[in-house]
């Protein structure tokens, strides 16, 4: 193996650790709870036949065998903290330590959603002073905070396009969706009774108007468009798009997952969009936290105010905040209480951390990072399409796939070099798709780091791709057969049969 | 920018590398009218400390440090400090869903665990990764049993957490997947004669939750009977996990949804929290949401997996189980982490510590009102009616630091001045006596 | 390489990270300070020919680098957190995280030393409940929490024997101390104006009394006892020793390093010892943090009293707490303030959360941890010293050194096999010595992997020890060359001359 | 007990192993005398929340959220949240002396660069690994200073921190070193002349602060040059590291002891801090306190190990040149961090905005008291003298939740009613306009 080439990472020991059950055993004790202050009742004797007589293969070990457990764990993860994360679509960004801590202020952790307004002044000044916020940055009207992620916005959206719609008399059958689009955006459709009408791209990477004027007509609800969309490309035409869609009483939403390239540059309020969703947890740093929380606020133009989830938060005539429950167009409340309230604290204290020069400056950074990797690594990878980038960039495994070896081999041997892998084979309109979104979170040095490690990849694949195909060599486990799993699932622990 | 790992120097090299003469040139592509000439109206770039002042601040007016009974869906249970330090070590925190196992078995192994132990816990074969939250995961388990049954309608107890309703009713109102709702009887069970009234050939589920929203146990083994008799499935809903600790697990049912709020999640003013759904074994197919599955490298040695993924919006698209592609999973993990503190033990004394205490705090306001729905088993919460309407009750609370229980005039007008009080085990005797003081003034 | 059989640890994937200095280019920044909100001031004139030009190669780097900077530095650690920690005579055990939480409260972390007393009640009675627990924990009669460290608290302790001696009109010239002494014991000694005087052990591995008898003398100000010593065993002629040193009008000092081994079981100020010190950062459980800081708080007998350092916590008339520096007779003041109040914190609250079955069952485990690896590992290596072991047990690399290797080769390839080596050639009585101290903190498991780990490289130097020489094999770097280290010194890091 | 990982069979199952009937008989070695037959008498075994509870008491009974004037000697700065972050991992945390360096390179480099970024600030050319604090390090550069010299006596300036006096005085009592102190001008500096007077053959050091107790930076250069004249080192004292940023280094000093809890490190009640020493290369081998040095492994890959330790007292024992062991290498880790931070530019403009405030309140209190010296340069401190006993205008201000400067009578009574204020950056302008008046009443 040419791990003479790596320059960005190296092995080093690394503890093994068995599934917590694994080293449980009985008596061992984790917890101690204070003496009772009141009468002990007699749980058997108080619930009856509802009583449970255990708690069967629940773990028992101290804390100290907890503390090893899970940080032994976590140093089998890569992490933002650890490097570059260059998941196209993700804009996987710094996460500011800063953030973690205002989320833990007792009075805002400890916050019950239910506890009355006069005691939850502050709770409601952050999630208006964070709506007045995205307000701002996506030039739109009114804005929820409900949703609990990007899919979640997205259905959020598609209600209010149906109750707008339905509001003027009918709520139309199909959503158009570009071939490019993300997986949720189809699938969202779906939930909210649509069907779902593919949009062919064009040879640019971009949403083909006449496609789009073709297949526009009554029964198009809307259009599902992501901008910049997933090959990375700014849909120049967007006026056209949003005016097609207008003119046959359609509306247009914007899947905001790439808001990373706009904030600051431009606002989707004001080149036509209806109505969109952003992902807190990409564009507002709150942290993935391997796979969520997020936070998908929906905001929207004043058509489509009234039909917002219950409750919005307002200002009261005596000047204070309050939920209005009291919206009768209301689609309804997409989840209980107000959205993953910790998740928009968090996203306050990165804009409040920014300021609007350092959001612009964010914005510009993350451009500047895609394209500088695609003008490095144009020619090595093939580039399926030539229009500008915004904040990523998608190459093909073309160039590599003759040599046998495919976009999962090179994301693998990355892995070798130190790196987290882009994206691999999304989006779908390229054939075997490197989808790498650097965001504004790497420096020069971490950046030439990266073009070097796939400058050095892409010659390993002429030399030894056997050595790619193979990958990753280096890490604790190697490749692991995703076949098998899900060939006869085995979803959980159960403990060895005794006999 | 602080956060900006960059120098002017390191900006402009990178253009001229580019062949860039200005950053603006890489915007060119947005056209010119949409370009912002302006700064965005947010507060101007702050200081670290001027962040925290302003949170500081925030969090100072909001009731920080009251005494509080409330839980309706949302519990105040202790938090042990090992759960927060070890999910902010950067490598849970600020990664990624697991998509490359070979550097993701931390995360991995960890989601398994949980699995493991959400199984373990209600009974169920199989458990997901996460949901949402206890109220889109109620949402999706009537969706599932749609797909599961091929019928189209659903029976939902008035007793299920109003808002979980509300939201099930949002999720479904255009999937011709009406739901219908049963009653509740004195003794604050469901009435099964209702449900027999209302369940039909068409009902794909019925769904319940226990401890229901007034803390009443149900009989879940009887309403699977009956909803398995009419060919439906029984959805029980769990809106407060610890109950698991000393409440029988509803293996009957064939889907369970449950909020793990209770297992180390801060209340948070709501979120996020995480929802799960655990099943049988022959549904698993037709459950929404990320699997982890256990497998092996190709030496042969155990490794963990993102599985099944067929069911997903990435490779199904409009056909998938569901829209759901980001989750809960570090709530998921602080759960984990939580149920692994307590374990086997501590649970079920926690879960009667918690008993105790609301037994002995509906003891005390017997003596102030009327403890409303006798008769049959309940966990920690209670309702209580009484002569003055529980907002007044409450304002006098505040005064006191405390927040009473929450009114149930909103959801359920014919209890008149009932209000759902709630006692954990960190409600004190001394708070208890204190509140009960209080409202009988 | 056997890899085969380590079963604790496997290699993975590690990032590099150059010196801070080598990020470092200018105008990136990791700070933002608030807008002033007094008029500026330019320094250069204020402070005229005092002011500084420039500050040199102080780095320039941004929040993001600063976090993976270090987070890359971690991984390369190994921690109690992760595994056992076996070097004897340290205490690694577990530091329990509501330690870090209650020391970070902000009354307790804000608060400035010399705030009227008035408002330092809490951090008062925080000193005193330690001290209240210490003194009885160690049967004393008084303490200071003054000194920072174990060695701080010697010489705290031995100045205390000079001050008693002295106000009896001498004293006196000689401190003696055991040959299986720490090397801060004659440190100390020699700071304290006194010469040091050697003790030899017997063949059991204990003070020689008949050898302590005839160097006892007039001359003699005190002896150095560590109890249980440095090879882990109990003196059980304590009470012979204690009565030599008082009638020759010596004091028995006492050196509290392995108090784990004791606490709950027996009392020093119970078997006639006159003055200790305690490490807080040993056996009350506050972390080690690659070196310190630590605490070594001085308990004494009343005789001592009067002379501890200044001030002292005392109860005032009107019950509250106060400090008391009207103390004639004191030796003066070892520190500036009251010492490192952090990790009295830190120690109070671990002895809450054990209380006195909690402490008692501690010292029971940690005795038993040590006793099962003595007898399993007995016979794989040599064990010079018979007598019964309390916490710790120290072999030789008598049966390896034959084949050429020693307790340093061994401790190297232990790393391989996932654990932190025991202390390597001390205590010097020992050849070749291999000291382990497991703490109560080691399950059976880690403690089955440990010895196994230990005859699987007594195996390895049967066969192959070239192996064992030049481990560790699998660490990011391999053997480091302290010997260059030190012939020519590099400090510091300097910037690569520029031309 | 929580924190230990054994079940009761484990136990059985390991005495049974070791051949013991009871774990009593491991005891055996302790004569039956002084075996202790009762529990002991500390609080009984107390769950979590309880210890948390116990201390959120205390720390609310601590002067919580009091605006702070007070310096001399510790100083209130901005904590970045990262340092915590940082060193809260269990890496850093929970790992003992980096002896074995092939795992512990994350401590050995991080104090590398601790190492470095004192040299740069300080001028010198190598810097330890740290000390206890400013104070003991202060008595450790005395004993290095007699090692280098030969000589046997020192010479402290009385603007000198009086505790680091107090401790100077402790270590070197028995160690036939006398030290004798020299006064301060009206302006605060140093008396030159007096120091010429007691500066003899014999003088092994001349010690200064500088900043000094008052406030006043020192003209280093001068006294520098006195002390070499007469064949002594000069040693510096810094209590207030950040002046460093815009106060230029001690260079001509031979020995700079520094406290640097101001970079990062709480006030905490006075400790933990972290003292450093730096000095000359030549003096490297006199100097305390562990170094890490910069080498090779056997692939001639960089690395970093402890060295030089044959100054230490594990190696030399009675001879080393100090019998410091465990230092303060988190807290030196804490700074390492602060410095990288703020960095070249940034402990610049804090240390401005420092200055700034200072001179903003002294300007202020200038209408309500005297500001003693005048006429040199001063940096964050600065000393009023009032017709009031300080102490009672402290007291009027702890009831407005602030904490006045320190009165000087217990050791400067030459200065009657003076007392010694500290504005930082984290004392705004309401809070000195507050105070002054408060002063003036
Ligand atoms: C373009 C795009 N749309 C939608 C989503 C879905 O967002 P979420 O995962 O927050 O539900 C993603 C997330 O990966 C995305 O990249
Ligand atoms: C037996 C013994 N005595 C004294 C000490 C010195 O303690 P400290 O390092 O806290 O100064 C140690 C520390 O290793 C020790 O093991």
């Amino acid at each position: 193996m040419s791990d003479g080439y790596i320059k960005k990472a190296t092995r080093h020991v690394n503890q093994n650790e068995d599934l917590i059950f694994e080293r449980s055993s009985p008596g061992k004790k984790g917890y101690r709870l204070p003496p009772l202050d009141v009468p002990e009742v007699d749980y058997t004797k108080a619930l009856g036949e509802s009583a449970r007589p255990d708690l069967g293969n629940m773990p028992e070990v101290s804390e100290m065998e907890i503390i090893r457990h899970f940080t032994r764990l976590s140093t089998w993860n890569y992490a933002i903290d650890l490097g570059m994360y260059p998941l196209g679509s993700c804009t996987m960004k710094y996460n500011a330590r800063v953030n973690e801590v205002v989320a833990r202020l007792q009075g805002l952790a400890e916050a019950h959603p239910w506890q009355p307004e006069r005691v939850s002044q502050g709770a409601l000044r952050i999630m208006k002073t964070l709506s007045d916020c995205l307000l701002d940055i996506t030039g739109m009207d009114a804005i929820t905070l409900q949703p609990a992620a990007g899919a979640h916005g997205e259905m959020t959206g598609i209600l209010l396009i149906h109750a707008c719609l339905n509001s003027q008399g009918n709520p139309r059958k199909k959503i158009l969706i570009p071939d490019s689009a993300h997986g949720t955006n189809p699938a969202t459709a779906a939930i909210c009774g649509y069907a779902v009408e593919n949009l062919k791209s064009n040879a640019r990477g971009m949403v083909d108007i006449a496609a789009l004027a073709a297949q526009m007509n009554e029964d198009v609800a809307g259009l599902m468009l992501t901008n910049p969309n997933t090959l990375g490309i700014f849909e120049q035409e967007i006026a056209k798009i949003a005016g097609i869609l207008h003119q046959k009483g359609g509306l247009l939403y914007m899947d905001g997952a790439n808001m990373n390239a706009l904030v600051g540059k431009t606002r989707p309020g004001d080149f036509g969009v209806d109505v969109m969703h952003l992902n807190l947890h990409k564009t507002f740093s709150t942290p993935h936290g391997g796979g969520g929380p997020g936070s998908g606020p929906v905001a929207c133009k004043k058509a489509l105010e009234p039909f917002l989830p219950k409750p919005t938060v307002v200002e009261k005539p005596d000047g204070t905040l309050g939920f209005d429950y009291n919206r009768p167009q209301s689609v309804g409340r997409v989840r209980m209480f107000y959205g993953n309230f910790g998740m928009h604290v968090r996203a306050l204290a990165y804009i409040m951390a920014n300021g609007p020069d350092g959001l612009r400056q964010t914005t510009e950074d993350a451009v500047l990072n895609a394209n500088y990797i695609r003008r490095k690594l144009d020619g090595v990878y093939d580039l399926p399409y030539k229009s500008a980038s915004m904040h990523e960039v998608v190459f093909s495994d073309d160039l590599q796939a003759k040599k046998g070896v495919k976009t999962g081999d090179i994301a693998k041997r990355l892995i070798d070099y130190g790196f987290h892998p882009y994206t691999v084979s999304f989006p779908l309109v390229v054939h075997g798709a490197l989808m790498i979104e650097p965001t504004e979170s790497e420096s020069l040095e971490e950046l030439d780091l990266f073009i070097d490690a796939m400058k050095s990849i892409a010659r390993e694949v002429e030399e030894d791709p056997e050595l790619v195909k193979t990958a990753p060599h280096t890490t604790r486990v190697s490749r692991l057969d995703e076949t098998a799993a899900a060939r006869k699932p085995v979803l959980r622990w159960k403990p060895a049969p005794t006999k | 920018m602080r956060y900006l790992p960059k120098s002017p120097t390191d900006r402009v090299q990178m253009l001229r590398e580019i062949g860039c003469k200005s950053i603006d040139e890489l915007f060119s592509p947005i056209p010119a009218e949409y370009r912002l000439g302006r700064d965005l109206k947010v507060p101007r770039q702050m200081a670290e400390s001027e962040v925290i002042d302003y949170f500081r601040e925030c969090a100072e007016a909001n009731g920080a440090g009251y005494a509080v009974f409330l839980g309706a869906g949302a519990y105040h249970h202790y938090r042990p400090v090992v759960i927060d330090a070890l999910i902010s070590r950067g490598e849970f925190l600020t990664a990624y869903t697991p998509y490359q196992p070979e550097i993701s078995q931390g995360t991995l192994q960890a989601i398994f665990e949980f699995q493991t132990m959400i199984c373990e816990l209600t009974g169920m074969d199989v458990a997901n990764a996460s949901m949402y939250d206890g109220s889109t995961g109620s949402a999706e388990a009537l969706m599932m049993a749609v797909r599961v049954t091929g019928r189209r309608s659903a029976v939902v107890a008035r007793t299920v957490h109003p808002e979980y309703r509300e939201v099930m009713h949002t999720y479904t109102q255009h999937q011709g997947l009406p739901i219908r709702e049963f009653d509740y009887l004195e003794n604050g069970r469901v009435n099964m004669a209702d449900l027999e009234k209302k369940i039909t050939s068409d009902t794909a589920c019925v769904m319940i939750q226990s401890p229901n929203f007034f803390g009443t146990i149900e009989d879940v083994a009887a309403v699977a009977d009956l909803a398995h008799k009419k060919g439906a499935l029984l959805v029980v809903s769990i809106a407060e996990a610890l109950s698991l600790g000393i409440v029988k697990p509803p293996v009957e049912a064939d889907i369970v949804s449950m909020e793990s709020q209770s297992f180390g999640v801060p209340l948070g003013f709501g979120g996020p929290y995480a929802g799960v759904m655990a099943t049988k074994e022959k549904f698993v197919r037709q459950m929404p949401g990320r699997l982890v599955g256990e497998t092996k490298d190709s030496n042969g040695k155990r490794g963990f997996v993102l599985t099944l993924s067929t069911r997903e919006q990435h490779i199904r698209r409009e056909k998938a189980t569901s829209n759901i592609c980001t989750n809960q999973a570090l709530i998921a993990t602080m759960a984990t982490i939580y149920m692994t503190i307590y374990g086997r033990e501590g649970l079920k004394e926690l879960a009667q510590q918690n008993l105790a205490k609301a037994v002995y705090a509906a003891g005390q306001f017997a003596k102030k009102g009327k403890i409303l729905f006798q008769g049959a088993p309940r966990f920690h919460e209670f309702v209580v009616q009484t002569k003055q309407d529980p907002h007044e009750i409450n304002n006098r609370l505040l005064e006191k630091k405390t927040i009473g229980g929450f009114p149930l005039q909103r959801f359920y007008p014919e209890l008149g001045n009932a209000a759902l009080w709630c006692c954990t085990e960190l409600n004190t005797k001394e708070q208890i006596d204190a509140a009960v003081q209080a409202v009988g003034q």
